[in-house]
């Protein structure tokens, strides 16, 4: 248990970290929506499933469904 | 071990953090910032529901058959940060209907050159 | 140069929480509030999942800000974009054939089961939020299939309208039936862990869901762009 | 109500009026406002010899707003009204072709119900309160005739902010130490506090009251303020606005913090805080008058002497005894009615020259403009001190204090002043009246009614007070009287000290006998010729009219040889500070550069800053 | 006894429908806000002597505190509460005709949102419920000053966007440290037992929501977003976010400081904070050429005033500083309406494009002369009883620092004197330069700006009135014991 956490923990902050220098948005996009999969596992595991929920759908889902929709009107690439 | 145990969802959520707030404070473009303003928002929801965890809780919901005497976790938190993630969503995506539009207006969202309010 | 500052910056934030958290050990005790709303939620509010009695039982408060957040959110959106929307509606690509029917096929499933969250608010896990999310989840599979399906706009604002009056009449119901307070539940509790329990709570979950829906959804179609 | 309370109420009702009257018609307004300006004159008149307090509003902060009327308030009440009033009827005619009428008038009554209301205030929160829209109104008027006269008018309302705001500091600490703001009351109390206390005090009302009356270090706003307004308002700001800083030099040394211990403080090696008024007032005197000599703006000119004149009246009212306060308090008056005949002179000759000033371009208007020239004459007279003119029984006064009262560097100082001042005005007298007349102006009218009346009315005012000076020392001796000094012998034709008696009547006969003298001498032996302008004394050549006209350049090679020691240091180093300022300011606002991420950091140094001096010196 | 709550819940309605109003008929929406905000002017009133009886509180959901969200209407969140319905009525009667493109109802919409944000802040007695309240106002504020959709508008409204989310996770991270250490998330309660912990680790989430908070109240570090949001918004905007935004997060400010926290120490750095928040504004105020900017920073420095007058925290310099609350919302206010039809006017926000302005546009003009006398603290207009009340204040309560500091905060008048009345100057006495449209404010406007400066004239001449009130409102803010006993 405390080691998948550890895992999970790590994973999440690796994504966040890439999410911070990847030079393609969309790529970041992807990793902060795994960085908000995870977050909502980790709420999941804390015993908050209504959070999870809500993790899931609506930062997962729907926060990366907007982010891409405003790359897509925008431009891909930082220049 | 203990360690691990008592600081891994702690340094998740402060890691997330601030990795948020370097984001804002070193890169340059709009959606970046807001991608970062959404790990720390994440990061902040996570430290909220660590803080009311207790260890070998349950999830506050009763079964339909009684459950009581069972320790639950503490729900304040899980409310709290239910209310918090709508508010982020909301937030970001107002900050994602300006971006689209700025970009209208600069062609870019490199915030390097997006000044011309200064001084 | 700039990088060195704000890594001092952000390690001196580290080690200001730090400090706090050594008084704060994680796993620890429930609150004094966590645990009076675990002993005596499902009696005072009739809701078998405690943290929607939290949500909407005894901070029903800050759910109706949390709404109206949402609302501001939309109608700000809608503001910035509709407005400042000068060109004509961009061509779109013609989706693929089994985008369009598999997302014909799975939205009415999608909308079921979003309704679903948030009718069982109060029993299980999810609500109005969640099952709001879902919703409009299930409408931009929609946008994805046939590009040019809209949400119709007189619907839209009924149900915003309806759902946020709905929460703020049953508030003021609330004020005057029962016990003089604002969101006061004044129908019968019921048997917690039935679904036609926990008093006002299902009702005001409804219309979270079907505001949250359909602004979730407003949200999506103006970031989108280029409509009617 | 009583009889405060309806002068005020019918100064502030009339100025309102004033102004929805000139909406309409702007001569109606106009003689409304003359109107007002002189029935507030006679009720002011009317309430000779009262003394008593009334309390006329309980409504600001649980703080009751009084007025009171005594022998001071009333002499200068007086003063202020009927100067205001002969302004007024001069402006009939100065500002009637003029845009904004209406708001002229309006501001002109405004500012002359809020002097009213300083003099008549019984507290100092009244008082302050007076005094800001007084300042304020004031500021508006200056800057009426733009142009320059906008950067004169910022100068005149951010220094007199300063002198406001110490003000303010005075009038918290002494509420916060007193617990009330009543003069009467504190001039009771103030004699307790201790020796520092009442020196900051005294050094903060100082400064505001020193940038009023334009006190040396504190004067640079004066000249451009006098300068730019429109004439019939400079007559009101140099006769008795400036002088509100007298009033309160008066108020603040002697009716609050009592004659007593204000002035003998003996033993004491420091020099005490009148003796360095008294200092300021000396300097205040010399400096100026000499800077005047090179001015070639009419105004300018006068202006420069307005501060000069300034300080007679500190040195005579900071010296400090009986006859020095009475003189001080009577060349304040004197000062008012010759500095704004020659003002309304000034006024009469701009309004027929379409403006003109320029002392090098005007010249030989006494025959065209008789009336300005008379009321020139009588001004520089009373200015100079010629005997029988009001200014030399109050300077004699004065002299008279300093050498009795053994302070011979004063006495030397004032007389410089004296000389400087006569040089100068000659150069006013000469190269406006005098002289050629430039061929452009020779169809120039005589100055119109409304503005010869008021400037025969100060004329004879000059003489009469110069003659019979018993008449307004008797109300002074009464001033004096309520400070509780000595009282002064004033008989109608003069005073008497204990060094020697002023008689006019004396003065009078040798006088005349004097003049009579010269007069013969001159008839006897002196026959001029008259020259014609072309005649061949250039040899055929066009005149260059300028340089040849003898009014120009007046004084030149005085000029080079002063003028290296006279710059206007104290007008350079706060232009200098202006600057500075203003550039500090363009430094400071880079801080905000536009770039969010800064912005972000600025947020989270604060934040971290706060952290990293908890966690490394834990101070809280 | 009408209920407090219904101060937040019937404009909450209100703007709940207004999309229904709009697809109806166009023409009403715009009819709302001052319909909500009349209504709530006229309940405020009505509350005025029940809450000086004693506060009122508001037990949300029938559930006693700590354990429901409570409403404290005391004297001081009912003067709020009252402020903003004032100035909220006043600026919607001007909007009815200054806004006229864009898409009105969403317009309306979001300015009574803002209101009510604004309101619920300055009512609630819950942590959390405060930062909802805040995420209203802030959010429907960065829609709001991107509402024009200009190049300006968007680019403040981003920067503002950025700033203010940054400061809002500050404040939720104080919040969630405030609850891990207290178990509970009610003010009163954390009040009560603020003295059973260890000071030292208080610091820390004090911190966080100091600069949470001090974004919204433009604190000095944390302001940089001010300038740009308010002089770039629609001119009616900038005079609710000058007038109310920020007022209210200096509210909260004080209300952690003095209620919640309870700590004296930090008192003299607050002060401190407070003058250079000052200096900073006015100076830069000074060096602008844009008006609306120069108002902007202006209100900056009115800030600072504020807070350098509660952190005085003597009874009569928090009256004063409440006193210039409200001279500030209504002289700032008034500035910013005449200043949007000087602008309109002349087609510039430059100074020196507004020369001669005092001919063309009597009315306005003369508005905004009002307004700058009354912001330097000129009597007879409001804003010298609050400036004469904290330098009253602050001389009484005395020491070398506090002087030094009340010396500073006038030279600022000073300054601030000299950029003011250039303006004016600039209006009246100097030539004009034709050109611009040739319209006049319409009556709508004209009617805000009259009222405005009769409320001016009115509290200058008498403020007693206000005052009497605003004691008890100071000393409400100043005793948490009080607090903590009605609440609990």
């Amino acid at each position: 248990m405390i080691f998948l956490v550890a895992f999970l923990v790590l994973v999440m902050l690796a994504a966040a970290i890439a999410a911070f220098f990847f030079r393609d948005l969309l790529s970041a996009v992807i990793a902060s929506c795994i960085v908000s999969l995870i977050a909502s596992i980790i709420f999941f595991l804390l015993q908050a499933p209504d959070v999870a929920m809500a993790e899931a759908s609506i930062g997962a889902a729907l926060l990366t469904a907007i982010l891409i929709i405003a790359i897509r009107r925008t431009g891909r690439y930082e220049e | 071990m203990t360690f691990l145990n008592e600081y891994a969802f702690y340094i998740g959520a402060f890691g997330l953090i601030l990795i948020g707030l370097l984001t804002i404070l070193l890169r340059h473009h709009l959606i970046k910032l807001i991608i970062g303003l959404s790990i720390m928002e994440t990061g902040i929801n996570l430290f909220l529901i660590a803080i009311g965890y207790i260890s070998r809780g349950t999830a506050p919901i009763f079964p339909v058959d009684g459950g009581a005497g069972t320790v639950m976790v503490d729900p304040v938190p899980q409310a709290l940060v239910l209310t918090a993630i709508v508010i982020g969503v909301a937030v970001l995506a107002m900050a994602l209907g300006m971006a689209i539009r700025l970009h209208g207006h600069y062609g870019t969202l490199d915030m390097r050159r997006i000044k011309e309010l200064k001084w | 140069m700039r990088v060195l500052l704000s890594l001092a910056v952000v390690a001196v934030l580290a080690a200001g929480i730090v400090t706090v958290l050594r008084d704060v050990p994680f796993g620890g005790n429930s609150s004094r509030l966590g645990s009076h709303f675990v002993e005596n939620g499902r009696e005072d509010t009739g809701a078998a999942n405690i943290v929607t009695s939290v949500v909407l039982g005894y901070r029903g408060f800050d759910t109706l800000g949390e709404v109206t957040v949402l609302f501001v959110a939309a109608v700000g959106l809608g503001a910035l974009l509709v407005a400042g929307e000068k060109n004509a509606p961009r061509k779109l690509e013609k989706a693929s054939m089994v985008l369009t029917t598999g997302s014909r096929f799975l939205f009415p499933l999608i909308l079921l089961f979003g309704a679903y969250i948030f009718i069982h608010g109060h029993l299980t896990p999810g609500g109005g939020f969640q099952g709001g999310a879902i919703i409009a989840s299930g409408y931009l599979l929609v946008y994805l299939g046939s590009r040019d399906r809209r949400l119709g706009k007189n619907w839209a604002a009924s149900i915003e309208t309806g759902g946020g009056l709905t929460f703020v009449l049953l508030g003021l119901a609330g004020l005057t039936a029962a016990g003089h307070w604002f969101l006061s539940n004044f129908l019968p509790l019921g048997v917690p862990g039935q679904l036609l329990s926990a008093g006002i709570i299902p009702i005001i979950y409804v219309a979270i869901g079907l505001k949250v829906g359909v602004e979730l959804t407003g949200v999506i179609d103006s970031l989108m762009g280029g409509t009617e | 109500m009583t009889g405060v309370e309806i002068i005020l109420a019918a100064a502030f009702a009339g100025a309102l009026l004033t102004w929805f009257i000139g909406r309409t018609s702007s001569t109606a307004g106009s003689a409304f406002a003359v109107a007002v300006l002189l029935a507030l004159t006679a009720l002011v008149a009317l309430l000779h010899g009262r003394v008593y307090e009334t309390v006329f509003y309980r409504g600001f902060l649980g703080l009751p707003m009084s007025l009171r009327t005594d022998s001071l308030s009333w002499f200068f009440a007086m003063a202020t009204t009927v100067l205001a009033a002969l302004s007024g009827i001069f402006s009939l005619s100065y500002m009637k072709d003029r845009k904004n009428t209406g708001f002229f008038n309006t501001m002109l009554l405004l500012v002359n119900a809020a002097m009213l209301g300083v003099v008549f205030s019984g507290d100092l929160l009244s008082f302050f309160i007076f005094w800001e829209i007084m300042s304020w109104s004031t500021f508006l008027l200056i800057s009426f005739n733009r142009g320059q006269g906008v950067n004169a008018g910022l100068k005149y309302i951010v220094m007199s902010l300063v002198g406001s705001m110490a003000m303010l500091v005075g009038i918290g600490w002494l509420l916060g130490a007193f617990g009330t703001l009543n003069i009467a009351r504190l001039s009771e109390l103030i004699p307790s506090a201790s020796g520092g206390h009442q020196l900051v005090l005294l050094l903060l009302f100082g400064i505001a009251f020193g940038i009023k009356n334009a006190v040396m270090p504190l004067h640079t706003w004066l000249p451009d303020a006098y300068t730019e307004a429109p004439s019939p308002f400079t007559a009101v700001l140099s006769g008795m606005l400036t002088r509100m800083g007298i009033f309160g030099f008066l108020l603040i040394l002697y009716v609050m913090a009592g004659a007593a211990r204000v002035l003998h403080s003996p033993g004491s090696t420091v020099p005490t805080y009148n003796v360095v008024l008294a200092w300021l007032g000396a300097v205040t005197i010399v400096v100026p008058t000499f800077i005047a000599m090179l001015q070639n703006d009419a105004k300018r000119l006068l202006a420069w002497h307005g501060i000069g004149q300034g300080g007679y009246m500190i040195l005579g009212m900071a010296f400090g005894t009986g006859m020095g306060l009475a003189g001080g308090i009577f060349h304040t008056l004197n000062h008012a009615i010759y500095i704004v005949l020659l003002f309304m002179s000034v006024g009469a000759v701009q309004h027929r020259t379409g403006g003109v000033r320029d002392l090098n371009s005007l010249g030989g208007l006494a025959r065209k403009m008789p009336v300005a020239f008379i009321g020139a004459l009588m001004g520089i007279s009373g200015l100079i001190g010629v005997p029988l003119t009001n200014g030399f029984v109050s300077k004699w006064m004065i002299y008279r204090t300093l050498i009795l009262g053994g302070a011979p560097f004063l006495a030397f100082a004032a007389l410089i002043g004296s000389w400087g001042t006569i040089l100068s005005v000659y150069k006013f007298l000469h190269n406006v009246f005098l002289g050629q007349l430039p061929s452009k102006y020779e169809n120039v009218r005589s100055s119109p009614v409304s503005m010869k009346i008021p400037i025969l009315v100060l004329s004879f005012a000059i003489l009469l007070f110069g003659i019979l000076p018993g008449l307004p020392l008797k109300v002074i001796d009464g001033i004096v009287v309520s400070f509780g000094l000595p009282s002064l012998d004033v008989s109608l034709w003069g005073i008497a000290s204990e060094a020697g008696t002023l008689n006019t009547v004396n003065l009078f006969a040798a006088l005349a006998v004097g003049v009579l003298v010269v007069l013969a001498f001159v008839r006897i032996l002196g026959r001029s010729e008259r020259v014609g302008q072309d005649s061949n004394y250039s040899a055929g050549c066009g005149v260059p009219r300028d340089r040849y006209n003898y009014t120009a350049r007046y004084y030149d090679p005085l000029f080079r040889m002063i003028s290296p020691y006279l710059k206007d240091f104290f007008s350079t180093l706060y232009d200098g500070l202006a600057r500075g300022i203003g550039s500090l300011c363009e430094a400071v606002r880079m801080i905000y550069t536009g770039y969010v991420s800064s912005y972000v950091m600025y947020i989270l140094l604060f934040i971290s800053a706060m952290i990293f001096i908890h966690l490394t010196w834990n101070p809280w | 006894m009408v209920n407090p709550v219904l101060l937040l819940a019937v404009p909450m309605g209100l703007a709940f429908t207004v999309p229904v109003i709009e697809r109806i008929t166009g023409r009403v929406s715009r009819w709302v806000p001052v319909a909500a905000m009349l209504f709530n002017l006229v309940l405020c009133v009505r509350l005025i002597p029940a809450v000086l009886e004693g506060p009122v509180i508001v037990q949300l959901g029938g559930f006693v505190p700590p354990f429901g969200i409570n409403l404290y209407v005391g004297p001081l969140g009912l003067f709020f509460a009252g402020l903003i319905a004032l100035a909220g009525l006043v600026i919607s009667v001007y909007s009815l005709t200054y806004i006229r493109t864009g898409p009105l109802a969403r317009y309306h919409m979001l300015y009574i949102l803002l209101l009510v944000g604004a309101t619920g802040v300055a009512l609630t007695g819950d942590l959390f419920n405060l930062f909802v309240f805040f995420e209203i106002l802030c959010i429907s504020s960065y829609a709001l000053v991107a509402y024009n959709g200009d190049r300006a508008g968007l680019e403040s409204s981003v920067k503002y966007l950025i700033q203010g989310s940054v400061g809002s996770s500050m404040l939720l991270v104080g919040i969630g440290m405030l609850y891990g250490i207290f178990g509970t998330l009610n003010m009163a309660d954390i009040a009560r037992s603020v003295g059973m912990v260890d000071q030292g680790v208080l610091f820390v989430p004090l911190i966080f929501m100091l600069g949470g908070l001090g974004v919204e109240a433009a604190i000095f570090p944390m302001n940089a977003w001010l300038p740009d949001a308010h002089s770039s918004a629609p001119s009616s905007i900038s005079a609710v976010l000058s007038g109310i935004a920020i007022e209210v997060g200096l509210y909260a400010v004080a209300r952690m400081v003095f209620t919640v926290f309870g700590i004296s120490d930090l008192f003299l750095f607050l002060a401190f904070l407070g003058v250079l928040t000052l200096l900073i504004g006015e100076m830069c105020a000074f060096a602008q050429s844009n008006i609306k900017r120069m108002l902007a920073y202006s209100s900056i420095g009115q800030i600072g005033l504020i807070l350098f007058a509660l952190a005085v925290a003597s009874g009569v310099t928090v009256t004063g500083g409440l006193f210039q609350f409200v001279n500030h919302t209504f002289s700032k206010g008034l500035l910013f309406l005449s200043a949007g039809y000087l602008i309109y006017r002349s087609g510039s926000m430059e100074i020196s494009s507004l020369q001669g302005m005092g001919r063309r546009m009597p009315l306005t003009s003369l508005a905004f002369t009002v307004g700058s006398f009354s912001l330097v603290g000129l009597p007879p207009f409001a804003g010298f009883p609050g400036k004469f009340l904290i330098v009253r204040g602050a001389l009484e309560r005395g020491g070398t620092v506090i002087v030094v500091l009340t010396g500073l905060v006038l030279l600022c008048t000073i300054l601030e004197g000299a950029y003011f009345f250039r303006v004016v100057q600039a209006l009246y006495f100097r030539e004009g330069i034709s050109g611009g449209s040739g319209e006049r404010a319409p009556a709508a406007a004209a009617v805000a700006m009259i009222l405005l400066m009769m409320l001016i004239l009115a509290l200058g001449a008498y403020p007693q009135f206000a005052e009497t009130f605003l004691r008890s409102a100071a000393s409400d803010l100043m005793g948490a014991v009080e607090h903590v006993g009605s609440v609990l």
